[in-house]
């Protein structure tokens, strides 16, 4: 809470998020605040309700109550196409890529909010909806296809990639949507030491040559102690911990939560390693 | 267009491929100018030949009626060509397949005349008649005939070049009516029929000529087509408690449940259909409650024995098995189509399809061998006669209960 | 208002509302089971309706002998179609199943056609003829003694669906296949007894369909209104099955009787569509929760 | 794959067909159908209208179903819908031919989309039966508004005419319903470089994801059948010039499962796979009944086995394309043309 970042201005605000599902409480009066500029890890035990934080803030979920803003904007009653459209991209903890589509049509599909093109322009192509997509196809080249090192993979179909590329190409569609915040929902589970490494520079890159905020969910410790600037500890639906890596890595709640959830052992590990091996980070 | 394009082509494609894909284009070309050709040789072949096509419902839910219509068809075009065919030329029948479909059936004219020069055409429905209607004037070398007896058909102005074998519906209901309040003067009727176009034909009129006889229509029923259940209707019949029930819109199913049911109530009413209810077959496929149902039926049954129906005899020698009512129809159609050939040819005149129609116009107290059993005049496009026949199913036959009725003559 | 004529009518339209109750049953069976909606249900029945008529009419086989091997065959075909058409089709998406059974159904269709003909045709009469009066109400003692068969079929579906060992096992697969499996239950033979099941049922409809309106190869459009009771009962409830059943009779039967035929198709219709507007899981259908 | 096709641009690879021998072969089909006219017979050339027809039909369909996911059993309903206002168009008002045939498939398109409100509350397959629904009433509504649909008996229409023809033989309706057809197909298929056509994608493979991109599920939706509806709306309207009796027996539920047919066999989610499906199944009825003409020599009661025949093919069809080859005609398509590009070598 103490942290250096807390004087930045929140680019995303969590508010006494409350979330139940038929009684059963996911999210109990949660609240934390992304700095802009930053990159801000959600870590906690599996089942703490990280992925349902994410839903609320991404609209899916709707809170009983509390709030969330956007650069100080309250987007509690914006469905969710529309805060796509106000910055707010995320990927998804199990890829949610269009299988059928070409690596190149999933990333332009990140920018339908933005565009323009209307039925009668589409179905006639020729004038402005061809000048809007050749504006979106050089600017996907140029920004992001170089940018994330995916020129070779452009005109594959998704579903024939590994699981690696797939996770970069969610990136790069997240990109394409002009995110001020971007939401991953675990980046780099399922992936190996060399991919998990990549992932790190381009979020960091992302993030600097951007200027994108970060908001992750994410189980390998060694990759969210080495690049966040802030991490949130949930537990049960709670927060239990708020503040720099260091200081959370040291709060003795957040050892005893892993402890309960039997997992003391991986974290310790983890944070000696410096950079975790694998995890899927989920029961199947 | 290929050549030039095969000449321009370089880099990715095998030269060999490239003539293999050329030679394709060119045969599927030929191909369509092939069909082309046989056009000109189909007709050059029909020059002397009268050609008779036909839209037959072969297949499908019609089928029963289309087999019947095609044998009777065939069995006449067989009569006239052995007695040496209509001045000289013969009769040629080019029947094709419509499984009872609209789109199907303009395919087989299409084919038919694009292949041949028909001067006489049946049809296989009310939607095709209409459908084929301004074709048929543009075309105007044929007359048509076909299996619908649409009231809306007999038009002799929006339909100049079709006619019907047969009375239109309504002429069926005002057949059925006349005997009705012959027999019972004051009887109350309903009329059961399905939401067809088949089915609401004759209702209106048949409502308002019940009234210019005097008879009370006390009840009409529409089941929705192809529903088998019918016991609320049933129960709507015993209400108005009519004298007599008229079918209409029907084959076969739901009539037989109808009936069993108002029977199981205890009901008197007695049942009448019209001519696709009339088959022989479909009323004695009823079963026993079949026995008394009644209908109108503008031609003799195949077994009828009658002293002056030469024709039957024919047809008995031809075909030892029974005959539907559907194959009278078509064999009184071709037959009719044949006599205006014969009287347009014996003038003089060319086969076109308003001298044809003309010609068939002519016809007065013609004797049709008969298949009906007084001599008939087709002033307009339809044939107002018909005969009550009554099922009898202990001697599994059909027996007349009236005389010939003729809506013409007696100025009804 | 004239209540006996209303009645009667209400008890002829819950009379066709037990067959709607029975072949809903059909449907639910095998949508709980195995999640497919199978649109050729009507097919089903019409063909237990050819097969009763080939070994009744066809090898003049006593009523009860025949109806044995109808279920028989019924059973078989259920099998096999399941084997061959839908076992094939596991993990497609339902929407490629749900047009499969569509293609079955032609393919149904067509089969009949070819072996019996297209003409309609009657039933040998087995159900009893006798007239009913409740009072002074009069109940065509067909529908009558359907209404009887299929309540007896659906009462002893329910038994068995609740005590039995399979039904136990269709139970266990419906609300959850992964945890049926991982219970050692043999899904596969389990998704097969459903079919097996729903086309002996469907069978058994046919046959009382057909002894009440006779047969055709276009009857199977009793289907659509079946499928108007299992969306307005819920697709996965056999309780829901049953009460829409008699409840999409009676509409049917007050409809036409009131507004005349042309209407009957209409009223189920459109109460299809209100209950997909403001209850889209329909009245007893358990509503899917959406997962990410 | 194929070599010597390096993209000199963006354009050059967003385009329809990359290759110029795609081009060439495109320009030599646009020829046939130019010259098909002067040497088809009228039979062929109805046959030929009735494809266009049913593939301007089965791509709105496939619009729905195959890119958006949404299964449709009512585009035979929505047919119905804009043939209807073009025949009420043409008796009442005479409003010119392309006049009528947008208003058409506008209606039709309005129809479609109020169809299409219960997704806002329903998916999948529960929408596929509201489709059902939907035809059920549309036929009510078509059998019983006697003053404006005529009734049970329809409405028998006069011919259009356009420039001062008179469109009364498919050899003048050709120059009609082709061009419009190839219109209808040139806008699907760039629709779907577009982002409308990749937000149906998205809708079709995940719904919920596809939200949080910014597509709003309800509008791309009610598009989807809006837009489905007047293609059919269309299609119907060049029906009913074509046919010119319209009665509400002439689109039937069957027929809506046709085009679903003929976009499965064809192939779902594919420009090509519409047309080469919508052509297949309408020949194929024609082609066993020419198979039949042809065997009657030696089976003289084949003719009895015609209709059966054709419904177990109908049935065959959908179930074989499904169980084998869901991608349908076109991938089989894809496939002989990449054997051909690689002949003599093995794939």
């Amino acid at each position: 809470m103490a942290s250096e970042l807390s004087h930045g201005k929140p680019a995303l605000s969590v508010e006494r998020i409350t979330l139940t599902f038929g009684g059963l409480r996911a999210l109990n009066e949660v609240s934390f605040d992304v700095v802009e500029g930053s990159v801000t890890s959600v870590i906690g035990p599996n089942g703490a309700g990280k992925t349902s934080l994410f839903n609320a803030v991404s609209g899916f979920y709707k809170p009983s109550g509390g709030s969330v803003r956007l650069f100080g904007e309250t987007i509690d009653r914006v469905p969710a196409p529309e805060r796509a459209r106000l910055g707010l991209a995320r990927t998804f903890q199990n890829i949610a890529l269009f299988r059928g589509m070409t690596v190149l049509d999933n990333i332009k599909l990140g920018r339908h909010a933005h565009m323009s093109t209307g039925l009668l322009d589409a179905l006639w192509y020729f004038g402005r909806a061809r000048r809007e997509e050749l504006e979106l196809r050089a600017e996907i080249e140029r920004r992001i296809i170089d940018f994330l090192e995916i020129d070779h993979i452009r005109n594959a179909a998704v579903a024939a990639l590994p699981y690696g590329l797939q996770k970069r190409v969610e990136l790069a569609r997240a990109l394409a949507m002009r995110p001020r915040v971007l939401m991953l929902d675990e980046p780099v589970a399922g992936m190996n030491r060399e991919e998990t490494e990549d992932m790190a520079r381009f979020i960091l890159d992302v993030k600097e040559e951007w200027g994108v905020t970060i908001l992750m969910v994410e189980h390998d410790m060694g990759m969210v102690m080495d690049i966040s600037d802030h991490v949130v500890v949930l537990n049960f639906g709670e927060v239990i911990a708020d503040g720099s890596p260091r200081a959370v890595a040291a709060n003795p709640r957040v050892i005893e939560a892993y402890l309960g959830a039997g997992d003391v052992g991986d974290l310790r590990r983890r944070l000696q390693a410096g950079k975790g091996p694998t995890t899927g980070g989920k029961a199947a | 267009m290929t050549e030039e394009t095969q000449r321009q082509g370089e880099r990715p494609v095998s030269p060999l491929r490239r003539r293999l894909l050329g030679y394709a284009a060119a045969t599927a070309l030929a191909g369509l100018l092939g069909l082309a050709g046989q056009n000109q040789i189909g007709s050059a072949q029909a020059a002397e030949e009268i050609v008779f096509g036909g839209s037959i419902p072969l297949t499908g839910v019609f089928a029963f009626a289309g087999e019947g219509v095609h044998a009777g068809i065939q069995d006449w075009v067989q009569i006239v060509n052995e007695g040496g065919g209509i001045e000289g030329r013969m009769l040629r029948y080019e029947p094709e397949d419509t499984a009872y479909k609209v789109d199907a059936s303009v395919a087989a004219f299409k084919r038919i005349t694009s292949q041949f020069q028909p001067n006489l055409y049946y049809g296989d429905s009310t939607a095709f008649s209409k459908t084929i209607n301004p074709e048929l004037e543009r075309n105007g070398r044929m007359i048509m005939a076909g299996a619908s007896f649409a009231t809306e058909l007999n038009d002799p102005d929006l339909f100049p070049l079709q006619f019907m074998a047969g009375p239109d519906y309504t002429e069926m209901f005002g057949i059925l009516l006349r005997h009705v309040a012959d027999t019972q003067p004051g009887a109350r009727v309903a009329f059961v029929y399905s939401d067809t176009e088949f089915g609401r034909d004759p209702i209106e009129p048949g409502r308002e000529r019940a009234e210019a006889l005097g008879l009370e229509v006390v009840e009409t029923i529409v089941t929705p087509p192809g529903s088998v259940d019918v016991s609320t209707e049933v129960l709507k019949l015993r209400r108005a408690r009519p004298d007599y029930a008229i079918f209409h819109g029907y084959v076969q199913a739901p009539i037989p449940e109808f009936i069993s049911q108002a029977r199981q109530m205890g009901m008197e009413t007695r049942f009448m259909g019209t001519f696709w209810s009339m088959d022989h077959t479909v009323v004695m496929g009823m079963g026993e409650v079949a026995d008394g149902f009644m209908g109108v039926m503008p031609y003799r049954y195949y077994y009828d024995e009658a002293a002056d129906a030469p024709m039957l005899e024919r047809i008995r020698e031809m075909r030892p098995e029974y005959q539907s009512t559907a194959y009278m129809q078509g064999f009184l159609t071709a037959m009719l189509m044949t006599e205006a050939v014969e009287r347009t040819l014996a003038a003089g005149q060319d086969l076109t399809g308003s001298n044809l129609k003309a010609a068939l116009n002519s016809i007065e107290d013609f004797d049709t061998g008969g298949i009906i059993g007084v001599p008939i005049s087709l002033p307009g496009n339809s044939i107002p006669v018909g005969r009550i026949y009554q099922a009898d199913t202990a001697a599994q036959k059909m027996v007349p209960v009236s005389d010939w009725i003729r809506l013409d003559q007696t100025g009804g | 208002m004239d209540w006996l004529f209303f009645f009667e009518i209400s008890l002829a339209g819950l009379g066709t509302g037990g067959l709607y109750a029975l072949t809903g049953l059909a449907f639910v069976l095998i949508y709980k089971a195995t999640r497919v909606i199978n649109l050729a249900i009507g097919e089903l029945l019409m063909l237990g309706a050819y097969l009763f008529f080939g070994f009744a009419a066809g090898l003049a086989l006593p009523h009860w002998m025949a109806i044995l091997l109808t279920l028989l065959l019924a059973a078989v075909v259920g099998g096999g179609v399941e084997r061959l058409f839908i076992r094939p089709m596991l993990g497609e998406s339902p929407i490629s199943v749900f047009m499969l059974t569509i293609g079955l159904g032609s393919i149904l269709i067509g089969v009949v056609e070819l072996i019996w003909g297209p003409n309609p045709q009657r039933l040998p009469e087995f159900l009893p003829t006798t007239p009913l009066f409740l009072g002074e109400a009069y109940l065509s003692s067909k529908i009558a003694a359907a209404f009887a068969a299929a309540a007896v079929m659906v009462v002893a579906f329910v038994l068995v669906f609740r005590f039995w060992r399979g039904g136990v096992a269709l139970r266990a697969t419906a609300s959850d296949q992964a945890a049926a499996y991982s219970m050692g239950i043999n899904v596969p033979q389990v998704f097969s007894l459903a079919w097996v099941v729903a086309c002996v049922i469907a069978a058994a409809a046919g046959m009382l369909v057909g002894a009440i309106g006779g047969i055709a190869p276009t009857m199977g459009v009793f289907g659509l209104s079946v499928l108007v009771v299992v969306i307005v009962g819920g697709l996965d409830s056999v309780f829901g099955a049953l009460v829409a059943g008699l409840l999409i009779g009676l509409l049917e039967a007050l409809a036409g009787a009131y507004l005349g035929g042309e209407y009957k198709l209409l009223a189920t219709f459109s109460l299809l569509v209100v209950v997909l507007m403001l209850r889209p899981y329909g009245l007893f259908g358990t509503h899917e929760i959406e997962r990410l | 794959m194929r070599i010597g096709t390096a993209k000199e641009s963006y354009a050059a690879d967003e385009s329809l067909f990359d290759t110029a021998v795609q081009w060439r072969w495109l320009l030599v089909f646009f020829a046939l159908l130019l010259i098909f006219p002067f040497i088809a017979t009228p039979y062929w050339l109805f046959m030929a209208c009735l494809v266009a027809i049913n593939v301007a039909s089965a791509t709105g369909l496939n619009i729905l179903t195959g890119y958006t996911g949404l299964v449709s059993l009512g585009q035979a309903a929505f047919m119905g819908v804009g043939a209807y206002t073009v025949a009420w168009l043409e008796i009442n008002l005479g409003t010119p031919v392309l006049v009528n045939l947008v208003a058409g498939g506008l209606m039709a398109g309005a129809a479609g989309m109020l169809v299409g409100v219960p997704s806002l509350r329903v998916k999948g397959l529960y929408l596929a039966i509201a489709t059902i629904a939907a035809s059920v009433i549309f036929h009510f509504i078509f059998a019983n508004w006697t003053s404006v649909t005529g009734g049970v008996s329809g409405l028998t229409m006069p011919p259009g005419t356009i420039f001062g023809f008179t469109l009364d033989e498919p050899r003048d309706l050709y120059w009609l319903i082709v061009p419009i057809t190839v219109l209808m197909v040139i806008g699907a298929a760039n629709l779907f470089r577009t982002r409308i056509g990749r937000a149906f994608i998205a809708i079709r493979d995940r719904d919920i994801s596809a939200e949080v991109l910014g597509i709003r599920l309800l509008r791309f939706k009610l598009l989807s059948f809006a837009l489905s509806s007047f293609y059919a709306g269309v299609a119907g309207g060049l029906w009913a010039y074509f046919f010119r009796v319209v009665t509400p027996e002439s689109f039937p539920l069957l027929m809506s499962i046709f085009f679903l047919a003929a976009i499965i066999v064809g192939g779902m989610g594919s420009i090509l796979g519409a047309i080469l499906g919508a052509a297949f199944m309408t020949m194929v009825p024609e082609v066993l009944k020419m198979v039949v003409n042809w065997l009657s020599p030696w089976l003289p009661d084949a003719v009895a086995l015609l209709s059966p025949v054709r419904v177990m093919v109908f049935g065959a069809l959908i179930v074989g394309f499904l169980l084998f080859e869901p991608q349908g005609l076109a991938e089989m398509w894809r496939r002989l043309r990449r054997q051909f590009h690689l002949w003599p070598f093995k794939t």
